[in-house]
């Protein structure tokens, strides 16, 4: 679906009002932040190895967030519950590593991939069906109240947690990382692990379909009218419940996938594991701006690239840097990077 | 009460594009409307006048579905919509222009027309035609629809109800706000719209605009339909005036 | 420059009040002395910038540049609420109230921070009852005394903007800012508003700022007109000489054929 | 944030109760003869506690209803009548906590250090809840209860960092004054069949420090600045365009909820004769208070006393149930196992939900919309 | 009249299935110890499970409750040590006995000890021990540490190096690391860990000393063999051990593991685990039974329940555990045990056939510090 009405009419262009621009300053802030770390770092190949893991890192965070800033952000949704797609995306990849754990074993690259996206399938599919009950249990009578939303999904993540528990028992479980995932690359002295190349290239690509779907169709719109005001969407002939539940489940789906790149990267399963990383989320969401993808992408690789310069250079500081990081951009802008909506 | 329910008396004329029979609604424990009968004639501007409170908004809401009807029937072009959901009524062909104005505050002036044109771009003559009925919008096209001024937004909302041609417009208090100049343009509007076959019903306190306009008169008080008939009619006779609206047409303008 | 009295001391005065946003001039250099006893109406097209420059006078929006002075002090810095305690009173253009609380404790709120009663910690509200009194009064005045127990939101439009308007009279402060007070009113309830506002102008020592579209209101009760256009003030004075004002007379009221 | 606050309009009616016990509910009573029958029972059963029940654990209970009660109600100051979502409510419960934990254990066991404790422990409760509201109230709500949430975990970690003071995550064990030690006999004969010592005193220390600071609470609420601060809730911009400075009301009720809350903290210390990061620190405690005030129903301080009642009750007795339920049903296929004292979790959360859908307005609101007095 | 003993653990919340283990083993304790007739001279042993949830004050009234409502002679517990160190003074206010199992922090048997204190569980101390006993004992050696920044880590930390210092001065702790308690990318430590070790004469190990989560997995990976480093991981219970088996060779030290001890409770232990759950005994399995078998061996040596004649009882006594013979030390009533130095086998059997036994270390060649104070 394209845009209805692409520019305004030929006249129009010509009258004083400024344009929306693209706003590049929250951009630039990665490249000058990794600048301003090297001299400090002083080690090139270090810098080098810092920044690669860093940039990665923030990828991950990224899938993990990116379905809460889209629900959180578009339906103005809490969801406390968003750890446990997490962590139930991490427990699918089970399904698919019980029968077929000798692709993973396997020396073969495709056989790899082929087990990853598998797994990925899988839970994506797992989490957008339970996303779908949870919308329609959880979520649906507590549109509107933030308060409510934080009990009733919390009540919602317990529940999960303890049906975890009870699914697949109480132990941490390993999962083995596929064959040719494992290791680094060396390039001197730098390296690089494997598996982060493959995160980025998931981030990347999530990223880029979500900005195209968010803004070449009017799904985003509805959306966010949606959100203001109801009742008139549906006075124009929109079924806006129908693209709530949607929304819901394609932000489970999301946790989801996040929760498969986040269980290989650990190797191990917990049922905890997602909310463990709930506040990191939380902050990035909110250094992103509510709502804003863009904003969690910057804000995800930004976090993860002071975590690791920070851990680096005064680990004593590590401890809070997220929270330094939150607390100077909300300093800079209270909005968050790129403000979207003032509700 | 001399005037008959409007349901009854026209029964014999060929089906109306929009009737409500006996409809009443409650809100909570409030009981809002106590039985209205009214109908709106194909290809003709109704107009729906009465005191504050008199429950004008609660009928075009309870037309559009967002209050559900506890009794009572409201057929629209001869199919029963009473028990419809919000988006079907409005798929059935009715334009809705509430008196809060229901923009979308966070969405540009742009992306607000862009979604009320449901079934895709919108056609660039309308456009052309719309924004020359409201050149402000084209001035802050891409501006932030809560920036708008309050006029700016009243027209937003009616643009957005033109976007695409509809059976039927429901408009809740459109020149609400808006200076001599725009109320005179939207009065052209609205002329230019029946003359384009459009079906109008309009809520207005602007007796005087209200006149110029009107084809047919409903007048609300407490809930009920008190008189229906030609504005002709209402305009000629100012005592009617007196005794529904508390005013002479004199007293204003 | 102002018609009436120009050697009375300005009970609110603006300096050049200017606000962009973005490339976008919405007020623009205006400066304006407003004495007490005047009605001034503040007319102009839809998007003049009226509803803007009333933001910026009680705060709400912060000056590119210009300075606002209440009685002589300048308030460009203060905070709204500082600037209502300082005597501005403003009532919104799109109704702007506290959509759980009833009619009465809307008004109540506004009778009590004229009181200065805000920070009393220890006693209980309902002990004021001179409070409570006044704030029925007013309700009374605004004929809503009968729903009084109501709250806003179950309150049609016109109710909603009469509330407002009770709210403003509540504050009872020393310049009136009224933002399109009928709008949306049926036409027998617009008397009772327009009375109310009367009654304030002839206790003689408020300012009254209104802006209101109807001509026939605005001639009825203005001393003054300023006129906003594309954010600047055009004209100022007299309301028969400015109606009758070309400007006016085309860029507002649209009768191009009127001349004088 | 929207919340759903129980409506105030009743409020407004025309009937005033009159008398001295009105004056001490500061006017605001139950209105719901059902409710005032619960409350009465919550206020009889906790006086009289320690003469009702034998054996420490229904002691301990009342003893932690009393802690939440106070705890609750000022969250409900809070959130119910300002609007302000806050994560940090549990740091200020905290600090109470380790102002007496700290004092007692290095100053020794004497009323002196408790009083210093608890001192020291307003003040920092004071200066950090005033800096975070001057700081942050004037952001958006949800990015408020993001930076509570922050700073929540930021001391929590600092807690654990500074574990030469604290405890780290051990938290600390301390001794308390003489004559609230159980080897206190103040009466050398039983009072009504139980001999009274330095735990039973130590309750209705507890007991009256809540009981006056619910009443204070009450006050605060109903008086001219608490209906400030529901009209800042309702609408934050008209109030500060009616002349009510909207950061320093906000900032106001943040200092004294947060004030109430280091007393809370304090009593729960001395009744535990322990503080620790997961005793008061944790987060699991803000969602169980935020549950509490919701249950109980937001916006009515008697909402507290219930919410309190129940949530602790339960926390205390489920896996007791659970456990008769378990063995009740043992032979049935699954049930036993959903009934597990062990997966008292899975139903806590299922409560959760429950009591959210049950209790839209919570069981104050419940009560009032059905039987008025 | 029943001999009743509580045993209360964290059944519920993050460690549930350390709890588990501990409940187990020690039921399956008592019925090889009862030989299946849960009786002591005829006294039917009652034992009462509370679940404290990891909460300290929880912890602390339940233990109040054993004591007070359910009169119980001797209580067991718990898994957290912050719950357990909050339980301490309630034993002594009580005047009963609490066998502390699996608490590992020094100060249970430390400065926060009283008399009415046992432990069979091991202490950090014994760990680090352990640890720098599995640390080549000649040659030079440079050891850097990794550990959590809050007590627990530091503590670790330092007894290392204290336990480096008595038995195996050739070794130097050259860098100490602190990652955050939560910290999942370790990229920024190991790199900061390199680059302290990598120009170091002799054997480089990396130590890691973690709680919860391993970061070995993510250190390993960035390959510290480009340098000659070798890590240590140190011992866990065997599903976090799993990640091991990528990583053959690595040497540690571990508290227990099934395959090590040879006696006959032992293999009673593994087989009959690994009939009824499917699954060799782990850490806390040993844990538990050991803590049965000191508290029987206690009522028995007594004579009975009285409090103060099991504590006569008990300090200086020995019992048998799954890891062969502890002993109470007199002192701090900590129990004094072997140790185990591993090496991570090449190739399994199964998922749990993980380690290989390099040498048992034995309780007299880990010279504990006695640290309370009477
Ligand atoms: N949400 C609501 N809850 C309860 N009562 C309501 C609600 N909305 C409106 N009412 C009541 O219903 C009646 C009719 O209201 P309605 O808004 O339909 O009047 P109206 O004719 O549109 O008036 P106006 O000209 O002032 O807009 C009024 O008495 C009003 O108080
Ligand atoms: N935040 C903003 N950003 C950009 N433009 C704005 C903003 N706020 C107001 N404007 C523009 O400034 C102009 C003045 O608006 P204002 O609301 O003051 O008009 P007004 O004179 O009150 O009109 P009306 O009679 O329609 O209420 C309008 O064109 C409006 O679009
Ligand atoms: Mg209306
Ligand atoms: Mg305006």
């Amino acid at each position: 679906m394209s845009d209805a009405v692409e520019a305004p009419p030929a006249d129009v262009q010509a009258a004083e009002l400024p344009r929306a621009r693209t706003d590049w300053l929250p951009l630039a802030l990665v490249p000058a932040l990794a600048l301003l770390a090297l001299p400090l770092v002083g080690d090139v190949s270090a810098w080098v190895t810092l920044t690669l893991a860093g940039l990665a890192m923030g990828m991950m965070i990224f899938l993990m967030a990116s379905g809460l800033t889209l629900v959180f952000g578009l339906m103005d949704i809490i969801n406390f519950g968003h750890g446990v797609f997490i962590s139930l995306g991490a427990y699918a990849t089970l399904i698919v590593l019980g029968p077929l754990a000798g692709w993973a074993s396997a020396e073969s690259v495709w056989l790899n991939l082929a087990l990853l996206l598998l797994c990925i399938a899988v839970a994506m599919g797992l989490t957008a069906a339970v996303g779908a009950v949870f919308e329609r249990v959880i979520v649906r009578p507590v549109y509107g109240s933030h308060l409510k939303q934080i009990l009733v999904t919390m009540g919602g993540l317990i529940v999960a947690e303890q049906a975890i528990h009870a699914i697949w028992g109480a132990s941490p479980i390993p999962i083995p990382l596929p064959e040719t995932l494992r290791g680094a690359f060396v390039f001197g002295e730098v390296v690089m692990e494997r598996y982060r190349v493959f995160a980025v290239g998931v981030g990347l690509l999530v990223f880029v379909a979500m900005q195209l779907l968010l803004n070449r169709t009017r799904i985003g719109l509805l959306i966010r009218a949606g959100v203001e005001n109801p009742e008139m969407v549906e006075a124009l002939g929109y079924r806006i419940r129908r693209l709530f539940v949607s929304v819901f489940v394609a932000g489970s789906a999301l946790a989801g996938l996040g929760g498969v790149m986040w269980a290989f990267y650990r190797q191990t399963l917990t049922a905890g594991m997602g909310m463990e990383v709930m506040v990191l989320v939380f902050i990035v969401i909110i250094v992103g701006g509510l709502g804003s993808v863009g904003g969690c992408f910057v804000g995800s690789i930004l976090v993860a690239l002071v975590a690791n310069y920070v851990g680096f250079l005064a680990p004593k500081l590590a401890l809070v840097s997220n929270i330094l990081v939150m607390a100077l951009v909300l300093i800079w802008r209270p909005q968050g990077l790129f403000p979207v909506a003032r509700r | 009460m001399a005037e008959t329910p409007a349901g009854t008396s026209a029964s014999t004329f060929p089906e109306p594009l929009l009737r409500l029979e006996g409809v009443h609604t409650h809100i909570g424990p409030y009981h809002i409307l106590h039985g209205v009968y009214l109908e709106v004639p194909a290809g003709e501007l109704t107009m729906l006048l009465g005191r504050n409170g008199a429950g004008k908004t609660t009928t075009l809401r309870t037309i559009m579905g967002l209050w559900q009807a506890s009794s009572g029937s409201i057929r629209f072009d001869g199919r029963e919509i009473a028990a419809l959901p919000t988006p079907d009524i409005a798929r059935a062909g009715i334009a809705y222009v509430p008196e809060s104005m229901g923009i979308f505050s966070d969405l540009t002036v742009r992306e607000n027309i862009v979604l009320a044109a449901r079934s895709g771009p919108v056609d660039p003559a309308r456009l052309d035609w719309m924004l020359g009925l409201f050149p402000a919008l084209k001035r802050f096209w891409n501006l932030p629809a809560g920036h708008l001024s309050g006029g700016q937004k009243q027209m937003l909302a009616i643009a957005r109800a033109i976007a695409e041609p509809r059976r039927l417009l429901l408009v809740d208090e459109p020149t609400k706000g808006l200076a001599p100049v725009m109320v005179r343009s939207m009065i052209e509007a609205f002329r230019a719209l029946k003359a384009a076959g459009e079906t109008i019903l309009l809520v207005e306190q602007n007796f005087h605009a209200a006149s110029q306009l009107g084809d047919n008169v409903i007048v609300m008080d407490d809930g009920l339909v008190v008189h229906s008939g030609a504005m002709r009619d209402l305009v000629a006779d100012k005592a009617l005036q007196q005794r529904l609206l508390g005013l002479s047409l004199d007293a204003h303008q | 420059m102002s018609p009436t009295s120009p050697t009375a001391a300005p009970a609110l005065e603006t300096r050049g009040l200017t606000i962009r946003f973005g490339g976008h001039v919405a007020v623009n250099g205006v400066s304006c002395r407003f004495t007490p006893g005047t009605l001034t109406a503040i007319v102009g097209p839809n998007g003049a910038g009226k509803t803007t420059y009333f933001n910026l006078v009680s705060g709400q929006l912060r000056a590119s540049a210009g300075q606002v002075l209440v009685g002589g002090e300048d308030v460009t810095g203060l905070a709204p609420s500082a600037r209502a305690k300082r005597g501005l009173g403003r009532a919104f253009q799109l109704t702007n109230l506290f959509p759980r609380l009833t009619a009465l404790e809307n008004v109540r709120l506004a009778v009590q921070s004229r009181a200065e009663a805000g920070w009393t910690l220890l006693s209980v509200w309902s002990g004021r009852r001179d409070l409570i009194a006044k704030a029925e009064a007013i309700l009374e005045r605004v004929r809503l005394a009968d729903k009084r127990h109501v709250t806003p939101s179950a309150l049609s439009h016109g109710d909603q903007r009469k509330l407002e308007v009770a709210l403003l009279i509540a504050m009872d402060p020393r310049v009136f800012m009224f933002d399109e007070p009928t709008a949306g009113m049926s036409v027998d309830e617009v008397p009772t508003v327009l009375e109310l506002i009367q009654d304030i102008k002839e206790r003689g020592d408020a300012t009254v700022l209104l802006v209101e579209h109807k001509m026939d209101v605005v001639r009825s009760l203005a001393d003054r007109i300023v006129v906003l256009h594309n954010g600047t003030l055009v004209a100022d004075g007299e309301p028969a000489a400015v109606i009758a004002s070309p400007i006016v007379q085309e860029a507002y009221l649209g009768l191009e054929a009127a001349h004088g | 944030m929207t919340s759903s606050p129980a409506p105030t309009a009743a409020l407004d009616g025309p009937r005033r109760p009159r008398g001295p016990l009105a004056w001490l509910l500061s006017f605001d009573t139950p209105r719901s003869w059902v409710l005032s029958v619960i409350l009465l029972g919550i206020v009889l059963c906790l006086g009289a506690a320690p003469f009702l029940f034998s054996g420490s654990q229904p002691l301990s209970t009342a003893a932690k209803i009393c802690v939440f009660i106070l705890l609750v109600a000022s969250y409900d100051l809070l959130l119910g009548y300002t609007g302000i979502v806050s994560f940090a409510h549990t740091m200020f419960f905290g600090i109470g906590g380790y102002g007496i934990a700290i004092a007692l254990e290095r100053l020794g066991p004497s009323w002196g250090s408790a009083a210093i404790g608890l001192a020291l422990g307003l003040a920092l409760s004071a200066v950090l809840a005033a800096a975070i509201g001057l700081l942050s109230l004037r952001v958006r709500a949800i990015f408020f209860s993001m930076i509570t949430l922050a700073v929540a975990s930021a001391v929590a970690v600092l807690a654990s960092q500074m574990s030469g003071i604290t405890g780290g995550e051990d938290g600390l064990s301390f001794q308390l004054p003489a004559e609230l030690r159980p080897a206190f006999r103040p009466f050398a004969e039983p009072v009504l069949g139980v001999s009274v010592n330095g735990r039973i005193l130590a309750y209705y220390l507890i007991l009256a420090v809540t009981v006056l600071g619910f009443l204070l609470l009450l006050r605060v609420v109903n008086s001219p600045f608490g209906r400030v601060l529901q009209a800042i809730r309702e609408n934050e911009f008209r109030a500060e365009a009616l002349g009510y400075r909207v950061v320093a009301y906000r900032t106001a009720a943040s200092v004294i909820s947060a004030l109430a809350a280091t007393v809370a903290g304090a009593l729960m210390a001395l009744w535990l004769r322990y503080n620790g990061p997961d005793t008061t620190l944790s987060f699991s405690i803000m969602i169980d208070i935020l549950l509490m005030v919701v249950i109980g129903g937001m916006g009515t301080l008697y909402g507290a006393v219930l919410g309190a009642t129940l949530f602790v009750l339960a926390q205390s007795y489920l896996q007791v149930l659970m456990g008769a339920g378990s063995a009740a049903l043992a032979g049935l296929p699954l049930l036993p196992d959903l009934v597990h004292p062990d997966r008292w979790l899975l139903w806590l959360g299922i409560l959760f939900i429950v009591s959210v859908y049950a209790f839209p307005g919570g069981i104050v609101g419940h009560l009032r919309k059905d039987h008025h007095p | 009249q029943d001999i009743k003993i509580a045993l209360i653990a964290g059944k519920t919340g993050p460690l549930e299935a350390y709890a588990k283990q501990t409940e187990a083993g020690f039921m399956m304790g008592l019925e090889y110890l009862t030989k299946g007739s849960m009786s002591w001279q005829g006294r039917k042993i009652n034992v009462i499970v509370k679940d404290d949830q990891l909460k300290a004050d929880l912890a602390k009234t339940l233990l109040e409750q054993a004591y007070n409502d359910d009169k119980v002679d001797i209580a067991v517990g718990t898994t957290s040590s912050a719950a357990a160190l909050a339980m301490l003074p309630v034993a002594e206010e009580n005047g009963k006995v609490l066998i502390v199992e699996p608490a590992v922090a020094d100060a249970i048997t430390g400065e926060k000890w009283n008399r009415f204190i046992f432990r069979t569980a091991r202490n950090s101390t014994q760990d680090a021990y352990g640890a720098a006993a599995a640390v080549p004992a000649t040659g030079e050696v440079s050891i850097a540490t990794l550990a959590q920044d809050y007590a627990f880590g530091r503590d670790g930390v330092a007894a290392l190096k204290s336990a480096l210092a008595a038995i195996r001065p050739n070794a130097k702790v050259v860098f100490e690391e602190y990652a955050p308690q939560n910290a999942t990318d370790f990229t920024a430590s190991a790199q900061r860990l390199f680059d302290a070790l990598k120009d170091k004469p002799g054997r480089k190990i990396i130590e890691i000393i973690w709680a919860g989560q391993h970061p070995l997995p993510k250190i390993a990976d960035l390959k510290p063999e480009r340098y000659g480093i070798e890590i240590a991981p140190g011992g866990n219970i065997l599903p976090a051990m799993q990640i091991y088996k990528n990583y053959p060779g690595m040497e540690g030290a571990i508290y227990y593991y099934y395959a090590a001890p040879k006696n006959p409770m032992n293999d009673w232990l593994v087989a009959e685990h690994q009939k009824r759950f499917g699954a060799p005994p782990d850490f806390f399995t040993a844990g538990g039974f050991a803590a049965a078998s000191a508290a029987l061996t206690a009522i028995e040596k007594a004579g009975g329940t009285d409090p103060e004649k099991l504590v006569k009882a008990m300090e200086g006594m020995t019992f048998e555990t799954p890891k062969g013979p502890m002993t109470f030390r007199k002192e701090d009533h900590q129990a004094l045990q072997v140790m185990y130095h591993f090496k991570v086998k090449a190739d399994g059997k199964d998922q749990n056939d993980l380690l290989d036994l390099v040498e048992t270390i034995p309780a007299d060649k880990l010279p504990i510090p006695v640290r309370n104070k009477r």
